[in-house]
């Protein structure tokens, strides 16, 4: 469904532009998850912003490769064409809920927009909006439904996020670190409704994180990416027991367990500056 | 809600009631007499004048006038020196010109303002931004009364266009529209004049608060929603930029009403910016004590209504 | 969405589409205009109300609604408005010890009436008094029977003096003037116009409550009764010639003010008056206009313009915009343009000297001012003519003293002090006062150097100060020129004495009444005499003045006090500004009321004695000719 | 995959936060043409100064009065015509310069003084002082600074001294606020928190810790605050209420000219244009400036 063939962005600074992708390539095939991890700047964002170019352009420079999807390379697609992809066909969640709603405008009308502007065809928007609000497991939607952003916890706001993303039926969910700025209870709970909710819908997931260990039981397949490349690409359970690439490897050792008497968790020597 | 409302009232009655006692002192201190006819006029006697010190309470010591003063403005027959009316009359006789006035130049600087700002704000970095802001300083650094002049002298010596007062009297009107339209005409000239800085600022600020929310993760997310760009710029982030400038609207009257004096002067307009220079001339002082205090009143009510407007425009301010 | 986009693009655009329209509109406007004159004010008149107000944009206006018992001519000469004729009289009473010396006296005088030509028209006793009714006022004919009578052996007794420190007379001289009304005059709202009206216009000028600026006029009244509803007897009590005068004063309505207490008349009256003049009030737009319409039945016609519209233009450039585009009829145009204005064939200009003139006040307490000499001197060294030549551009005449040409008592015969910069020189080095080494001159320890103050509103004035800073510094004088605003200047500076010298002008009626300026009592703080000008000789001629009735007499006094005040220099007297106004060519003329009845002159708008708007209220548009025919027409 | 890259992007890091907003604001064309139209008033001012003190003026007296040359237009001796009174136009421009200049500088001076003082106590302390300072900004812009000017003019008197002293006094209350909402951002930061901590005094936390970082904005606001205050001069002289004559600014010669604004169009023109161009060109200087100082990259 989607293919990335070696792709490179790269960033222009006043001092030039700085690499960031050196040729990445990925693909996804339908209703399938797949995880890319990563530490943070090691290009995993800019990739998954990169696919329905979302990267702000002043900065970002687009130096190669192909983002095919459905058989059309996004990258040379007409603004009119990839709005309808945007949203209708991918759909994103961000990382930090709390800026990702718009603050002045409430729950209702900033779903609403998504579901009239990709399903003109529903009917009554309140229903359909108070449906996927609930199957993200809101308490209630419907006295919800007129709340502004800040009157939700984090772990509300990224439900919505959810809700108003597979609103429109997006047949991939771009997922971009979707539960680091939340506490672990919350982070579980997240998972596994994305886990329900993709199982029910069918929809592939890209799910973005730095942390191995949430990936288990979400992705069937998993890329590790450093320094703006892909280290290492393969089945989960088995990049997990045999790492190939000393990063992935080291990657993995850092992750706590229980039971685990270490005294301090041993850190990669980073390079980025 | 509503406590919020009146713990602002009371506040600002103790803070009128704060700013009367330094206008009056400031008034009063000034040198100069307020005697309304020529000072050196041959036919008055000092005794006249004394007779008229009275009139006034003005023989009597500071603090006692103001007492007289604010005793009369609050029962309503507080006299102006000048013609000896009513002070209340001779105010409330302006209010609606001044008010017509300040009220069309902030229509038309907060209309052009945001347009220009949002224009800017859409090519920002680009030459067309660049331009934008130029356009915007040019209007900041015209001096107000230097263009007033260059403006009026043009219009009318190139198209002998009347410019005075509220309406062309003494002209025969063909019908109700050409007299509404040249009333029109008396009221949008000084104003979009009296707005030229206006536009300016405000485009200022609405192309900074614009820029500023561009950046916004919420921006990222419209835009992943696949929405067209002018929704994600009108709706998205002109909601967000609007607060800062309903917030300068309880500060842009006092700026208005005093320096709507040199546009009001020139183009004969009767409004109170005029009516408090010529006070201050005729040493007028119940007069400029009512003109403050109403003036603050404005003030601070317009305070109290860009406070009201904010918290609904931006559900996240809480009127604590 | 829609709905921001409409805000967002929708109100500019509406903004623009109002304005152009609104501009298309004014631009094709018709300048056909009504029969109506429209007036440019400076400033906005303070009240309608004739005896409360003291600024000329109020009397402008007033005087079109109201009459007074008299008014000026064409020609300055007093002559009958609300009174059809006025005689002057005067009782003069000896008061003698007892009943039979009075009648002595009075039997005397019988006889001797003829041989001493005196004016009498009456003599008779009342107990121990005589009282001799006199045909004029005055002091001269009631001296010479006094000394008559005390060569025939009778002494009356000594009355109080007349003024503070006048010498003491044996007689109470009390001028009567007795006026008889018109029968045919109706206030704007039909009642009848009666001597009631004048007597309560007269007790409501005296009233402290009304604060009357022109209560001053009428201080030496004793009394004023109205035999009948015709006639008007008022009593003064001593000689003050300038008080006929003081009955040019409009009279109010006693019918519709009478009953109502002062501090309501703001309300219910000052704003929209009911007078007995040519033209009616209809509407007064704060800060922009006060229209007055024609008084159909005023009892010398009906005016011929339907309305009369005065619009307030507080800034001079727009006032001469407004003419320029006929938004305003008439112009007065500022010194510098009248020469451009001059040459232009579309206007008519009226500029004649006016009764105003500039000076410069020296501070007589001040040492250094005390020597005539260093007075005479500092006139000699500013260059008057060159002043009048650059600053006015010539509309003006060097001034020779207190009074000025047009007035009927100016003596002529008062040469102006020559521009001779050398002389001046000399005459300062004579004085004592030597050039130091800077330059500037010092005398004994002091150098010639003062401080000239200015008022900041009046461009002329500012000017005049700047040139005499420059002149005098060629010969030595060192002069700082201060500019304050107006009541600032006067309040800590002027009142107080604590000045050296200060720019200043006196706008001057047509009385020749001095007596508050010069008169060396007039020098309290808010009083005229500022300067402290102080001597003897003009004090009496100032007293004798004021008693003066008979015309040549008035002239010979005049003439002298100007002289007299002249040599002394207490002024650096400058010029007589000439006052200039234009109109469009032709776009009035006048057709007045001859002397006889049913007689009417038509004639173009000039210049007279009066000024050139003296008959404004039977201007005329010759597009709205009038209906009655000019019995004689002046080209 | 290593080494190569890690140095190309090492020489932005080091730029000291000063030195990037310098090059930032060289690199704008305006900001560089305003700079140089900054530089040439200055000069200007200076030049005429030093040499009216040395005795000689260039290229006349700007106070010698000379009737015969009343109202001349711009010729070759003249090159911006003669006044009223004869004056020749351009030295009074040169010497209005200087006046204009310093009104705008001093008075910025004192706006900012009592902005950054009154600015920061009320958002260093906060709570009840910040409630009374800021409601005392709120009485104080509840008079129209245009009667408080005249007043207090009117009061002290039209010196250039009083003049300049009085606008700064009017006009700080923009930085006050300006400065307070700074100082409430700034005293949540986690520097500021350690510095409490380690016992330092509030005084020295203000200068030494939060002013530096809030000099940015300052430095914006005393930059566009000279404009605003040459045009509030300019308007003080044109009302009358100027500086006092003979000496000239901008702002009177204009006042001066008013009455024959019909006729003598360059006792207008000039000076109009010269007060134009000196506030622009502040204005994006200081909008430059702000532009420089607040990008982040």
């Amino acid at each position: 469904m989607l293919k990335i063939n070696d792709l490179r962005i790269g960033f222009s600074t006043p001092t030039g532009i700085t690499p960031a992708l050196k040729g990445v390539s990925l693909d996804v095939g339908r209703g399938e998850t797949l995880a890319i991890v990563g530490e943070s700047g090691s290009g995993k964002s800019v990739t998954a912003l990169a696919i329905t170019r979302l990267l702000p352009k002043p900065p970002a420079v687009y130096q190669g490769g192909s983002i095919t999807f459905e058989g059309r390379d996004l990258l040379k697609a007409s603004d009119t064409e990839l709005r309808k992809v945007r949203g209708g066909k991918i759909a994103y969640i961000f990382q930090e809920p709390s800026t990702s709603l718009n603050p002045v405008y409430s729950i209702r009308s900033q779903m609403a927009e998504m579901i009239s502007l990709h399903r003109p065809d529903v009917a009554d928007v309140d229903a359909e909006i108070v449906r996927w609000l609930d199957a993200v497991g809101i308490v209630d939607p419907a006295k919800r439904l007129n709340d502004y952003p800040h009157q939700l916890s984090g772990g509300m706001q990224q439900r919505v996020m959810i809700a108003m993303a597979l609103s429109a039926r997006p047949e991939l969910l771009i997922a971009d670190e979707p539960t680091t700025a939340l506490d672990v209870t919350i982070q579980k709970q997240i998972l596994d409704t994305l886990r329900e909710l993709q199982r029910d819908l069918g929809m592939a997931v890209m799910l973005i994180t730095h942390n191995f260990a949430i990936i288990r039981g979400l992705a069937r397949h998993v890329a590790v990416m450093y320094r703006g490349e892909i280290v290492e690409y393969g089945e989960t359970e088995q990049v997990l027991s045999n790492p190939q690439h000393p990063y992935t490897r080291a990657l993995i050792a850092c992750i706590p367990r229980l039971g685990d008497h270490r005294h301090r968790l041993p850190t990669i020597e980073s390079q980025v500056k | 809600m509503i406590s919020f409302v009146i713990r602002r009232l009371v506040l600002s009655v103790v803070l009128l009631f704060i700013i009367s006692i330094i206008s009056f002192f400031i008034v009063t201190l000034t040198p100069g007499s307020p005697y309304p006819w020529g000072e050196l006029n041959p036919k008055i006697s000092p005794e006249v004048k004394a007779n008229f010190r009275k009139k006034f309470h003005l023989d009597r010591p500071l603090h006692e006038q103001y007492g007289l003063i604010m005793r009369d403005l609050f029962s309503g027959n507080l006299r102006s020196i000048k013609d000896d009316r009513p002070v209340m009359s001779r105010i409330l006789e302006r209010l609606p010109a001044t008010v017509a006035l300040n009220l069309t130049s902030i229509v038309i600087s907060l209309s052009f303002g945001t347009l220009l700002g949002v224009f800017a704000a859409r090519y920002a970095g680009t030459w067309k931004d660049g331009a934008g802001s130029f356009i915007a300083f040019l209007f900041i650094a015209l001096p107000g009364f230097w263009i007033t002049y260059v403006v009026v002298v043009a219009l009318v010596k190139g198209f002998g266009v009347p410019i005075l007062g509220t309406h062309s009297y003494g002209i025969e009107f063909p019908n109700a529209l050409a007299s509404g339209l040249d009333t029109l005409w008396h009221l949008l000239l000084p104003a979009t004049i009296l707005a030229l800085g206006g536009i300016a600022s405000q485009s200022r600020y609405i192309r900074a608060s614009m820029i500023e929310s561009l950046r916004e993760d919420y921006i990222r997310t419209a835009r992943s929603k696949g929405l067209y760009e002018d929704v994600i710029l009108l709706k998205h982030a002109l909601r967000n930029s609007v607060r800062p400038i309903i917030a300068g609207i309880g500060m842009v009257l006092p700026a208005l009403i005093g320096g709507a004096v040199v546009i009001e002067t020139i183009f004969a307009y009767p409004g109170m910016g005029r009516l408090g220079y010529e006070a201050v001339l005729e040493r007028d002082y119940p007069t400029l004590v009512a003109l403050n205090f109403v003036v603050a009143a404005l003030v601070l009510l317009g305070n109290l209504v860009s406070d009201l407007l904010s918290a609904a425009v931006d559900p996240r301010v809480r009127l604590e | 969405m829609r709905s921001i986009r409409l805000f967002l693009y929708g109100i500019p655009a509406a903004l623009i589409l109002l304005l152009a329209m609104a501009f298309l509109n004014a631009s094709f406007l018709s300048v056909a205009k009504k029969n109506e004159m429209s007036v440019g004010t400076l400033g906005e008149p303070s009240t309608l109300n004739p005896i409360q107000q003291a600024d000329s944009a109020s009397a402008q206006v007033a005087g079109l609604m109201f009459n007074g018992l008299l008014k000026y001519n064409q020609d300055l000469d007093v002559v009958g408005d609300l009174a059809t004729a006025w005689q002057l009289s005067q009782e003069t009473t000896f008061q003698f010890g007892t009943g039979e010396e009075a009648a002595k006296a009075r039997y005397l005088l019988d006889n001797k009436r003829v041989a001493g030509n005196w004016p009498i028209t009456n003599i008779q006793t009342e107990g121990s008094n005589l009282i001799i009714t006199l045909s004029q006022p005055g002091l001269t004919d009631s001296e010479n029977i006094a000394n008559t009578l005390t060569e025939s052996g009778l002494h009356p007794l000594p009355s109080p003096p007349l003024d503070k420190g006048g010498k003491e007379r044996s007689f109470k001289a009390e001028p009567i003037i007795h006026f008889n009304l018109r029968k045919d005059v109706r206030w704007h709202d039909g009642a009848p116009f009666t001597s009631a009206d004048v007597a309560f216009t007269y007790h409501a000028i005296m009233d402290e409550r009304v604060a009357s600026p022109s209560s001053s006029d009428f201080e030496l009244v004793s009394s004023l009764e109205t035999p009948g509803p015709y006639s008007v007897v008022v009593r003064y009590k001593k000689p003050f010639s300038p008080a006929l005068l003081s009955w040019m004063q409009s009279i109010l309505p006693a019918h519709l003010l009478g009953k109502v207490e002062p501090a309501k008349w703001p309300e219910i009256y000052n704003r929209h008056p009911v007078g007995t003049g040519p033209f009616k009030f209809e509407r007064w737009k704060t800060n922009e206009f006060i229209r007055l319409v024609k008084n159909p039945d005023y009892f010398r016609g009906s005016p011929w313009l339907d309305s009369i519209v005065f619009r307030v233009l507080p800034d001079p450039l727009t006032l001469q915009l407004a003419f320029q585009t006929k938004q305003v009829d008439f112009w007065a145009v500022e010194p510098w343009a009248v020469s451009s204005v001059e040459k232009d064939p579309r206007f008519d200009l009226f500029s004649s000297a006016g009764g105003m003139y500039n000076y410069i006040g020296w501070n007589l307490q001040r040492p250094m001012f005390q020597d005539v000499r260093l007075r005479k001197a500092l006139a000699e060294a500013v260059n008057v003519p060159q002043m009048i030549k650059y600053i006015i551009y010539g509309r003006g005449v060097q001034s020779t003293g207190i009074f000025t040409p047009k007035m009927w008592f100016f003596n002529p015969k008062v040469r102006p002090l020559p521009y001779d910069p050398k002389a001046a020189a000399a005459l300062l080095d004579e004085a004592g006062w030597k050039v130091g080494s800077d330059g500037i001159r010092v005398k004994n320890g002091t150098r010639l150097s003062f401080t000239l103050l200015a008022n900041n509103g009046n461009e002329i004035r500012k000017d005049i100060a700047t040139l005499v800073q420059d002149d005098l510094k060629k010969i030595g004088v060192e002069v700082k020129v201060e500019i304050y605003e107006w009541s600032v200047l006067l309040k800590r500076f002027v009142s107080k004495g604590e000045f050296d010298a200060i720019v200043l002008g006196w706008g001057l009626g047509n009385g020749f009444d001095q007596y508050g300026i010069w008169h060396s009592s007039q020098t309290h703080p808010e009083e005229l005499n500022f300067i402290h000008y102080n001597n003897p000789k003009a004090d009496h001629l100032l007293t004798d003045l004021r008693q003066e009735y008979n015309r040549a007499e008035i002239i010979r006094l005049a003439g002298d006090l100007q002289q007299t005040i002249y040599a002394d220099q207490p002024y650096l007297f400058l010029f007589v500004p000439e006052g200039t106004s234009v109109m469009w060519k032709s776009s009035y003329r006048i057709r007045r009321p001859g002397p006889k009845s049913g007689e009417w002159i038509d004639s173009p708008v000039r210049m007279t004695k009066a000024g050139w708007d003296y008959d404004m209220e039977w201007f005329y548009r010759p597009e709205y000719a009038p209906n009655i025919p000019a019995t004689t027409t002046i080209r | 995959m290593q080494g190569t890259t890690v140095l190309s992007s090492a020489s932005s890091a080091q730029e000291s936060p000063a030195a990037r907003v310098l090059r930032r604001f060289w690199s704008n064309p305006i900001a560089v043409g305003s700079f140089v139209l900054i530089l040439f008033f200055a000069l200007t001012a200076g030049i005429t100064v030093l040499l009216s003190l040395t005795g000689h003026d260039w290229p006349y007296n700007p106070n010698l009065t000379n009737l015969e040359l009343k109202l001349l237009p711009p010729s070759s001796q003249h090159w911006m015509g003669t006044d009223n009174l004869g004056r020749d136009v351009f030295s009074r421009m040169l010497h209005g310069a200087s006046i204009s200049l310093t009104v705008g500088l001093v008075a910025v001076a004192v706006s900012l003084g009592i902005g950054m003082v009154i600015g920061a106590i009320a958002g260093y302390f906060g709570g009840i002082t910040d409630q009374i300072l800021m409601r005392a900004v709120d009485a104080l812009l509840c008079f129209p600074t245009f009667f408080l000017i005249l007043t207090v003019v009117a009061l002290l008197g039209p010196s250039l001294l009083n003049i300049v002293v009085v606008i700064g006094l009017v006009s700080w209350t923009g930085t006050a606020r300006l400065v307070r909402s700074e100082f409430l951002t700034l005293r949540e930061s986690e520097y500021v928190k350690s510095a409490r901590v380690l016992g330092q005094g509030a005084f020295h936390i203000i200068t030494r810790h939060i002013l530096p970082n809030a000099a940015a904005p300052i430095l914006v606001t005393a930059v566009l605050g000279i404009p605003d205050a040459i045009l509030q001069e300019a308007g003080l002289s044109f009302l009358g209420f100027g500086v006092q004559p003979p000496q000239a600014t901008w702002g009177n010669i204009i006042a001066d000219g008013k009455t024959y604004l019909l006729d003598a169009w360059w006792l207008n023109l000039f000076p109009g244009l010269a007060i134009f161009i000196a506030s622009l060109s502040f204005y994006l200087a200081g909008d430059a400036l702000r532009e420089a100082a607040e990008s982040k990259s």
